[in-house]
């Protein structure tokens, strides 16, 4: 059943390898390899589905070939689908995380995201401000802004565990769920008020206009379609990959990532063993904020705009997506969410040539398969389906 | 022999219910001492009030002539005080290996980690198969072992034990008290809580005789067992 | 025989905790099963009563095969059991969790429970005056009303037999159901089991360590090793088999229970 | 003093995303009561102001409504901003008798329902989508569009006469899509690229359309925007970017600064709210003047007594040729404007700053459904009748 | 620390002892029930702090059955006291301000939704995140078939008349019940969270499809939503019985049929909570009943003593839902307009934070989370607003301070949720068993193991997953 479990770690038998190969081997080659398999295997098998489709029905509209629109379209699905199934990916690592430690859902980690993605704004929009913004150097503007959100969502993250929920601790269930909730409104409409005093409007508009290296498209060419793909897709792809292997290396590799864990599966006996229960949640909190900081501030980079009200979808998508790959693990956070944006991707790219159907159905079928998967793997993608020891 | 460990007097709730009423007890550095007594007479309160995960109302619990009664079960821990508790409970979602990794978490050397692990899998070299095995789906008297080696890997300086036999097969039970024994040898002072009452009293050197969360007997071990109302009770002997 | 178990076999991954493992209950008996410490004595438990699916084999009971049905088909095919951890219901009071362990006997009608009409009284006072004679049975009767959690582990573990036996199963399986308690306790506790069967006539199986409990109660003796059955027998064969003795009993035991179980057989 | 209390209601959304447009309605109408309500105030009434927040919310909206009909005292209610919201509540009024006069719903269900106290100051969607349509088909470079909405009664409306008028003009709808996303369209873009389409019509509100607008230009699609009233605010501006330039919209509602006697609304708006007026906070203006020149009238002809709503709600729909701030206004029987203007803009500048000054197009005046019919029967009866005389 | 009884203390409990006198007691009860209707009764909309009164008032008003209910009186003033508070003193009230008659059904609303969701998540302990999905069911049954939209049903002919009403309200739980069970097949296996979000998942799913099903065919007229739907029609007798009453009160009702339909809903959404009410006691406790809390508090150990966890459930399921589709059907009378905005995520997650305000599992506790909750978002926050903006008006001066000069982007409005954000927070950390927790439910949050007397010095031990 949940609790952090092991995540991208690699497989016992490295344990034979020598340490240097093995860590290498641990914490790069085994999860980068992850990763691509994760999304290869997806890509390629929603694919093969839309192509399975464009048999069954090649002409769904007058004068509309369904396989040669699917190709036409197929980079473009891929490589939207993959960097919102990052940007999913990491937010559902907060709802992991927090689920593994604490059993509960933790609603606010939405607006967690929000704030990210809020404060992503107000740094390169402060530094618009001041008139640098182009003095800046690509690397170090991304990196700083990624890093002061992801501080400040962590930060926040810890603030909102002391405060709402540790005094809860013990209670049923449930009732953090709630003050969860409670927090979540009072966080949207907190930052709404704080925004619209001082700068007399909510919706927040990244200065990305001045970035020509961040806005302008890049044209791809695969076989005979182009693609324009946005820099920043670019970016959401490479800082999600790079703070998923920061975490896995955290997780599984270091002594407080094996507290977190032991703090998950039984509280009382970790502080028997040495282990200062609080700070450990205090970490795990900070940890998945932190987590959901990034995620906000580069999908705000990407999308361009944000609004105090911009955590609740991507929140709910990415509950999902912890919930498809197993809620509690690592991995399957990445692999739910992932899974989760191609799908949406590719629902998208192919219900529109259904007259009946359209995108609007986009959100039932993803359900769908959310619910399909489920009820053959009911605990999620990689959810290990333990038969409870009695 | 110095006073390793005092209580005094010592009453403990829960909710309502008042388990221990007004303990007494010292436990001297290299003894082993038991606490005998039948079920619910508060044995098991008692060892998790001194490691602080059941916070006393009042009384005292010193260790080694600190005051320890208010701290939190994780600086009493990292002070020398390791505990195996009542029903084991191992990290079911860590290995074997990383189990006994967490019982050293004040331990900062890598190689003293390595070292105590092997000790430990001298000491129950059937943990030394399972390894990699998840400690959730360790039997339960692995799960047994995996406890008493996880609680050694701290080397604590008193180490409290709640029911080490419980679950155990014979050829084990035995095991574990000779082990016991020989940790104790090495220098760790041992408070033992048993229902094997008759096997707890021949290892130990003094025990104690709870009921319903008092101390009604305080005698040295060998004057225990002879006494003919403790072995009708707590002994099985007729 | 009322339960027979041919060639079962269950795996974990790469452990096999049950390994081809054959053996027979005979109706109206007492028998144990003991072994090392994970042996699969538990697992077996578990494939018995639809926990775990077994990889392979066959379980009949009362002449009907029982494998993949789920746990509450068996248990209403007259099986029931106890837990190694115990697992009453800890909110629920005493004579509540034994209600509990009715429900496969009750005819549970939504209608009659609305309308409140004759039948749903009478079928409310037969359960709660049954639950009543279960709790005098094990002794609990003046702790009807207290939450289970609150009770002491002995009383719990008499409240989950008496839980066990509420639904009036053929067959009841007790997994180390003396663990925890002092040699006293254990006595009384042996007695119960003998109870068990020579009053209400139900065949008992029982999981133990304790040596004095199997040789003092069990006519019948199975001996799982590393999930194969490696001993089976009455107590005087088993406690001499060399075998169990290396691998279960070790020289101690077998020697100081030989002296004690003479006082069990004697009480 | 006692007795003598008047209160005008107002619902529109005040918090939200779309609450930029909600409190321009807001202080248009509070406005509008401050400068015209002194000849109610010489005869001896108070007039007070009570503007509800509906959320844009048809739940909080008729929650709101049954809170508003509860007090006798409020005897009109300005209102909605979303059709959907509209619609529900003034069911609520109307059962109560209480006047509702709606400065921005276009739906046509609002009026359509023929109910006595439902009247609106602006025009229809039913109107309004066509001459969006109309205007894409005669630009040259157009042949194909691609519609798309928000999936509420307003947006899929709206969206629907787009499409059926762009087809009926001869343009080719590649698709015809609903979405509720509002922040990352990268999966509702991929099919549209793919297909090319020469314009994108987005039936929606300018919060979620600005944030598509910058997104499909940056992923590189290279035709036309195009959205009616509903994007018709400067935080379109602030939203989409530099992408907004040239984005065309059609309205109901010029920007303040096309009507010629907007000027010294303008200027009052701005000294007292800090900002330029949003859309439709002129319109609110006037129906709140209309609302108060049906008070003046219904009191005159109760004696200088009040009068019951259903009276007042009566001498609204009777408003002939007043002449508003955005025009003149006369009621036809379903409380629809016999005329309206529907305008098409062209945004001219990605500031904000700069919204009101973005360019008209074309102005059509087109009569209601109502008037329409009224005006062909009178066409027939002067076409049969002069062949005759 | 033990408790020291300090002297401030003593007056105070010598205070509730007095109190605690049945006669006292009663005089009491009785003194503030005729404050409160006093109050209400002499309440004036244009008095400058309406607002706050009568958000003082009718909440005080509200929770008097509650206050009564555990007043230690005789059982029988109880009942006749309750009686005459929901039968009479409140339709009275609601005549009087019609503003308070809809609060009161609204209230009736969320109480037999908070009852039916209880039923599911505190009796049988299964997270449903998607549980207005049966509301919107019930909803759109009657919608669909009166509504006057250019529905399929409407075009060809297949609408019904008004006077069906009370024969849908019963088609509305049987229709509701077949869905919670269609629902609950495939996805009751599934443990804890995992249905949340496949309940979650299935409620956006009805919300979606009522959205969309205007095209190829339409049934629900899609986003437009289904207007003029039909109230049931008001016997004559019944509009004129509500402008005898208002005359004997002293009022003159210039339009009767508004309040006497209003009343009429009143009474139907009251006579729905009493029988769910009934119900849920009745389930509750039986063997039903406890099999549900079996399963509750250990699946594993409930499946091996028989109860069977599939069937079980899918009861709690179907009948949860089958309460939801009645009151939809009330609603979308009363509404006479239905669209699929009312049936969002949030929705679904106010009525769980009614039932865990109030206090999971428990009857009583449920309804008054439900009020209080309805209340907090229908009146409380609103004439907060409201009444800062009449003291605007006014250019009330306060401390020095104009309050016309209060900033609009703080206008009290735009941050209703952000207080409610506070209160369902500061709520759960005071009484985290809820506002009335059931009993049982207590003795779940006394700590397994940690016992504390500052409950945040140690940890609290976490579930023992998995261990032997
Ligand atoms: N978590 C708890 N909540 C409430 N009461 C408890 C709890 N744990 C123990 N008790 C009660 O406290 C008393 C002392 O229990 P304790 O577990 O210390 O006994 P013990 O001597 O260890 O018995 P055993 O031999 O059964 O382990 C008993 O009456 C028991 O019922
Ligand atoms: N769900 C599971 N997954 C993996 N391995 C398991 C699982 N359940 C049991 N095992 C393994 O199967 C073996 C048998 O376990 P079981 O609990 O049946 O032993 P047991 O005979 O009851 O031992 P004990 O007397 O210590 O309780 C053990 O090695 C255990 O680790
Ligand atoms: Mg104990
Ligand atoms: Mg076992």
């Amino acid at each position: 059943m949940a609790s952090v479990s092991r995540g991208l770690a690699a497989p016992s038998w490295s344990l034979r390898l020598p340490p240097a190969v093995r860590w290498v081997y641990d914490y790069l080659l085994y999860p980068i390899g992850q990763m691509l398999v994760f999304i290869i295997g997806a890509a390629v098998v929603l694919t093969l589905l839309a192509y399975l489709l464009a048999a069954l029905v090649p002409e769904p509209r007058p004068n509309i070939i369904l396989a040669d629109q699917i190709s036409r379209q197929l980079p473009g699905m891929i490589i939207s689908g993959i960097s919102i199934g990052f940007v999913y990916a990491m937010i559902a690592l907060g709802y992991t995380l927090v689920y593994g430690v604490l059993k509960f859902i933790n609603f606010a980690h939405s607006e967690i995201f929000m704030v990210g993605s809020v404060v992503g704004f107000e740094i390169m929009r402060r530094i618009a401000d001041s008139g640098t913004l182009q003095q800046w150097n690509p690397v170090v503007l991304i990196v700083t802004v990624v890093l002061v959100s992801m501080l400040v969502s962590g930060l926040l993250a810890v603030l909102i565990e002391r405060i709402a929920y540790r005094p809860l601790r013990g209670a049923p269930r449930l009732v953090p769920l709630i003050s969860a909730i409670g927090i979540s409104f009072f966080l949207i409409d907190f930052v709404r008020a704080t925004e619209a005093i001082t700068r007399n409007d909510f919706n927040l508009r990244y200065p990305t206009d001045q970035l020509p290296w961040l806005t302008q498209s890049v044209a791809l060419q695969f076989g005979t379609t182009t693609v324009n793909v946005k820099p920043t897709s670019f970016i959401v792809v490479g800082g999600a990959v790079l703070t998923l292997l920061a975490l896995n290396y955290f997780v599984n590799g270091t002594k407080l990532g094996r507290g977190i864990r032991a703090v998950a599966q039984d509280q009382t006996t970790a502080a028997l063993m040495g282990i200062n229960v609080n700070f450990m949640i205090s970490l795990t909190f900070f940890v998945g904020g932190a987590f959901g900081g990034a995620a906000g501030s580069l999908f705000g980079m990407n999308v361009g705009t944000v609004t105090p009200y911009v955590g609740f979808i991507p929140g709910i998508k990415a509950f999902t997506a912890a919930v498809l790959g197993g809620i509690g693990n690592i991995t399957g956070a990445l692999l739910g969410g992932l899974t989760l944006g191609l799908v949406e991707a590719f629902l998208n790219g192919v219900l529109v040539y259904f007259p009946a159907l359209g995108q609007r159905y986009t959100d039932i079928f993803a359900f769908s398969v959310l619910i399909l998967i489920l009820i053959f793997r009911p605990s999620g993608l990689l959810g290990e389906r333990v038969d409870e020891k009695v | 022999m110095a006073t390793l460990l005092e209580l005094k007097n010592l009453h403990t709730y829960y909710g309502q219910i008042h388990a221990l009423k007004g303990i007494d007890l010292t436990v001297n550095e290299g003894e082993i001492v038991t606490l005998v007594g039948a079920n619910g007479a508060g044995k098991s309160t008692t060892l998790r009030t001194i490691s602080g995960i059941v916070r006393a109302r009042s009384g005292q619990v010193l260790f080694n002539g600190q005051d320890v009664t208010q701290m939190q079960p994780h600086d009493i821990a990292r002070m020398g005080i390791g505990h195996v508790p009542e029903g084991r409970r191992i990290f079911p979602q860590l290995t074997v290996h990383e189990n006994l990794e967490i019982g050293a978490w004040n331990v900062k050397s890598k190689k003293d980690i390595e070292e105590r692990i092997e000790h430990v899998f001298q000491l129950f070299p059937r943990l030394k198969e399972r390894i990699t095995q998840l400690g959730g789906t360790l039997s339960g008297g692995e799960q047994q072992m995996l406890a008493i080696g996880r609680a050694l890997m701290a080397m604590p300086r008193v180490l409290l034990l709640d029911e080490p036999s419980m679950g155990l097969a014979p050829v084990l039970v035995e095991g574990i008290f000779e082990i016991i024994q020989r940790i104790n040898e090495q220098g760790t002072t041992i408070l033992l809580v048993e229902q094997n009452a008759l096997m707890a009293l021949e290892v130990a050197q003094r025990g104690y005789v709870l009921q319903t969360g008092k101390v009604v007997l305080h005698a040295p071990a060998r004057d225990l067992l002879a006494d003919e109302a403790v072995r009708k009770a707590y002994l099985g002997a007729h | 025989m009322l339960l027979e178990v041919t060639n079962l076999t269950k795996s974990f991954g790469g452990i096999t905790a049950v390994r081809d493992v054959t053996l027979g209950i005979p109706e109206g008996s007492i028998s144990a099963i003991i072994g090392p410490n994970g042996a699969g004595k538990t697992t077996l438990f578990n494939l018995l009563t639809g926990i775990y699916k077994p990889t392979s084999g066959q379980i009949m009971f009362n002449g009907r095969s029982i494998v993949g049905l789920s746990p509450d088909k068996v248990n209403a095919a007259g099986i029931a059991r106890t837990f190694q951890n115990i697992r009453l219901f800890p909110a629920m009071t005493a004579i509540e969790n034994i209600m509990v362990g009715m429900h496969s006997r009750l005819k549970i009608s939504v209608i009659d429970t609305l309308l409140r009409n004759s039948a749903f009284h009478q079928q409310e006072k037969a359960v709660s005056d049954k639950a009543r004679d279960l709790l005098s049975f094990v002794g609990l009767l003046h702790k009807a009303n207290e939450v289970s959690r609150n009770l002491p582990y002995g009383d719990q573990r008499r409240l989950e037999i008496a839980r066990a036996l509420a639904s009036d199963p053929k067959l009841i399986l007790l997994d180390e159901p003396t663990a925890g308690m002092n040699p006293q306790e254990t006595v009384a506790a042996t007695q119960l089991f003998r109870r068990v069967r020579d009053e209400l006539g139900i065949t008992v199986v029982l999981i133990e360590h304790d040596m004095t409990v199997v040789m003092g109660i069990s006519e019948h003796i199975t001996v799982l090793d590393y999930g194969q059955k490696i001993a089976e027998g009455p107590p005087e064969a088993i406690r001499n088999n060399a075998r169990v003795v290396e691998a279960y009993l070790g020289r101690r035991a077998a020697g100081t229970h030989q002296e004690e179980s003479d006082h069990g057989d004697a009480a | 003093q006692e007795g003598r209390v008047i209160k005008i209601a107002s619902q529109s959304p005040l918090s939200g995303g779309q609450s930029a447009v909600g409190v321009g309605i807001r202080n248009g109408v509070e406005l509008a009561i401050q400068q015209l309500g002194g000849n109610l105030r010489d005869m001896g009434f108070q007039i007070q102001y009570v503007p509800y927040d509906d959320q844009a919310s048809p739940d909080v909206g008729v929650a709101n409504a049954q809170q508003i009909v509860a007090d006798p005292e409020i005897l009109a209610v300005i209102g909605h901003y979303n059709t959907g919201v509209a619609i529900p509540s003034s069911e609520v009024y109307n059962q109560n008798q209480l006047l509702m006069v709606s400065p921005a719903n276009t739906g046509p269900a609002v009026t359509d329902r023929g109910l006595p106290i439902v009247n609106r100051v602006v025009g229809r969607d039913d109107l309004q989508g066509p001459t969006g349509a109309q205007f894409a088909a005669s630009l040259e470079d157009v042949e194909t569009v691609w519609v798309l909405h928000d999936t509420t009664a307003y947006g899929q409306g709206v969206a629907e006469f787009f499409r059926q008028e762009a087809e009926a003009q001869g343009l080719v709808v590649l698709g015809f899509e609903g979405t509720e996303e509002r922040a990352n369209f990268d999966g509702i873009i991929q099919p549209i690229l793919a297909l090319a389409p020469d314009l994108i019509y987005f039936g929606g509100i300018y919060d979620q359309v600005g944030i598509f607008i910058s997104q499909a230009r940056a992923a590189g699609y290279e035709g036309y925007f195009m959205g009616p009233d509903g994007i018709d605010s400067p935080d379109l501006a602030e939203l989409a970017g530099e992408a907004v330039v040239g984005t065309y919209y059609t309205t109901v509602a010029g920007p303040a600064s096309i009507y010629p006697n907007a000027a010294q609304f303008i200027e009052d708006y701005t000294e007292a709210y800090g900002e330029p007026p949003t859309p439709f906070a002129a319109q609110a203006y006037d129906s709140a003047a209309i609302v108060l020149a049906a008070l003046e009238r219904a009191i005159e002809a109760n004696g200088g007594e009040l009068p019951t709503r259903e009276q007042l709600a009566a001498e609204a729909r009777a408003t002939e040729n007043y002449e508003g701030l955005t025009g003149t206004i006369t009621f036809d029987d379903n409380g629809d404007p016999e005329y309206s203007n529907y305008y098409v803009l062209q945004v001219v500048s990605a500031d904000p700053a700069q919204w009101s000054s973005n360019t008209v197009i074309s102005t059509i005046q087109i009569p209601s459904p109502l008037k329409a019919q009224e005006l062909a029967a009178e066409g027939e009866a002067t076409a049969e009748a002069t062949p005759e005389s | 620390m033990a408790t020291v009884t300090s002297a401030a203390q003593q007056p105070i409990r010598a205070l509730r002892n007095w109190a605690a006198r049945p006669a006292v007691a009663t005089a009491l009860i009785l003194l503030y029930l005729a404050v409160v209707l006093l109050v209400l009764r002499g309440l004036d909309r244009r008095h400058l702090w309406f607002p706050t009164f009568s958000t003082l008032a009718f909440p005080a008003f509200v929770l008097s059955p509650f206050i009564v209910m555990s007043a230690p009186i005789s059982r029988r003033l109880k009942t006749i006291l309750i009686g005459g508070l929901i039968l009479i003193a409140m339709p009275l009230v609601g005549i009087y301000d019609t503003s308070y008659l809809e609060l009161a059904i609204q209230i009736c609303i969320f109480t037999g939704l908070a009852l039916g969701l209880n039923i599911v998540v505190g009796f049988a302990g299964l997270l449903d995140l998607g549980y207005i999905a049966f509301f919107a069911v019930g909803a759109y049954l009657w919608a669909m078939f009166t509504s006057q939209a250019p529905t399929v049903i409407n075009i060809s002919g297949l609408l019904v008349p008004a006077w069906t009403f009370p024969i849908f309200l019963i088609i509305g739980v049987g229709i509701a019940a077949v869905t919670g069970i269609l629902l609950g097949l495939p996805v009751l296996r599934l443990r804890g969270d995992y249905l949340a979000i496949v309940t979650l998942g299935f409620g956006e799913m009805i919300r979606v499809l009522a959205r969309n099903l205007d095209q190829p065919i339409n049934f629900t007229n899609g986003a437009q939503g289904l207007h003029n739907v039909s109230p049931p029609p008001i016997p004559e007798i019944w509009t004129s019985f509500t402008s005898s009453t208002a005359n004997l009160m002293g009022i003159s009702l210039a339009n009767v049929t508004p309040v006497a339909q209003q009343l009429l809903f009143y009474f139907v959404g009251v006579l729905i909570v009493a029988i769910v009410v009934v119900v849920a006691r009745r389930l509750d406790d039986s063997p039903i009943g406890r099999a549900w809390t079996a399963i509750r508090e250990d699946e594993v150990a409930a499946i091996a003593m028989g109860v069977p966890l599939v069937k079980m459930k899918l009861l709690a399921f179907a009948a949860g839902a089958s309460f939801a589709g009645a009151i939809g059907v009330l609603y979308a009378a009363k509404q006479t307009f239905v669209s699929p905005e009312s049936f969002s995520l949030i929705q679904s997650i106010s009525i769980l934070a009614m039932v865990i305000v109030g206090g999971l599992g428990g009857i009583r506790g449920v309804m008054l989370g439900a009020a209080v909750v309805t209340l907090l978002n229908l009146q409380v926050l609103k004439n907060m607003s409201l009444q800062l903006n009449a003291l605007r008006q006014m250019d009330f001066v306060i401390f020095g301070f104009h309050v016309q000069n209060w900033p609009t982007q703080l206008e009290p409005a735009k941050y209703e949720r952000l207080v409610f954000g506070l209160l369902l927070i500061i709520m759960m950390i005071f009484r985290p068993t809820g506002i009335l927790p059931e009993p049982r439910r207590r003795i779940e949050l006394q700590h397994d193991d940690v016992v504390t007397d500052e409950d945040d010095v140690s940890p609290a031990p976490g579930p023992m997953v998995g261990a032997n």
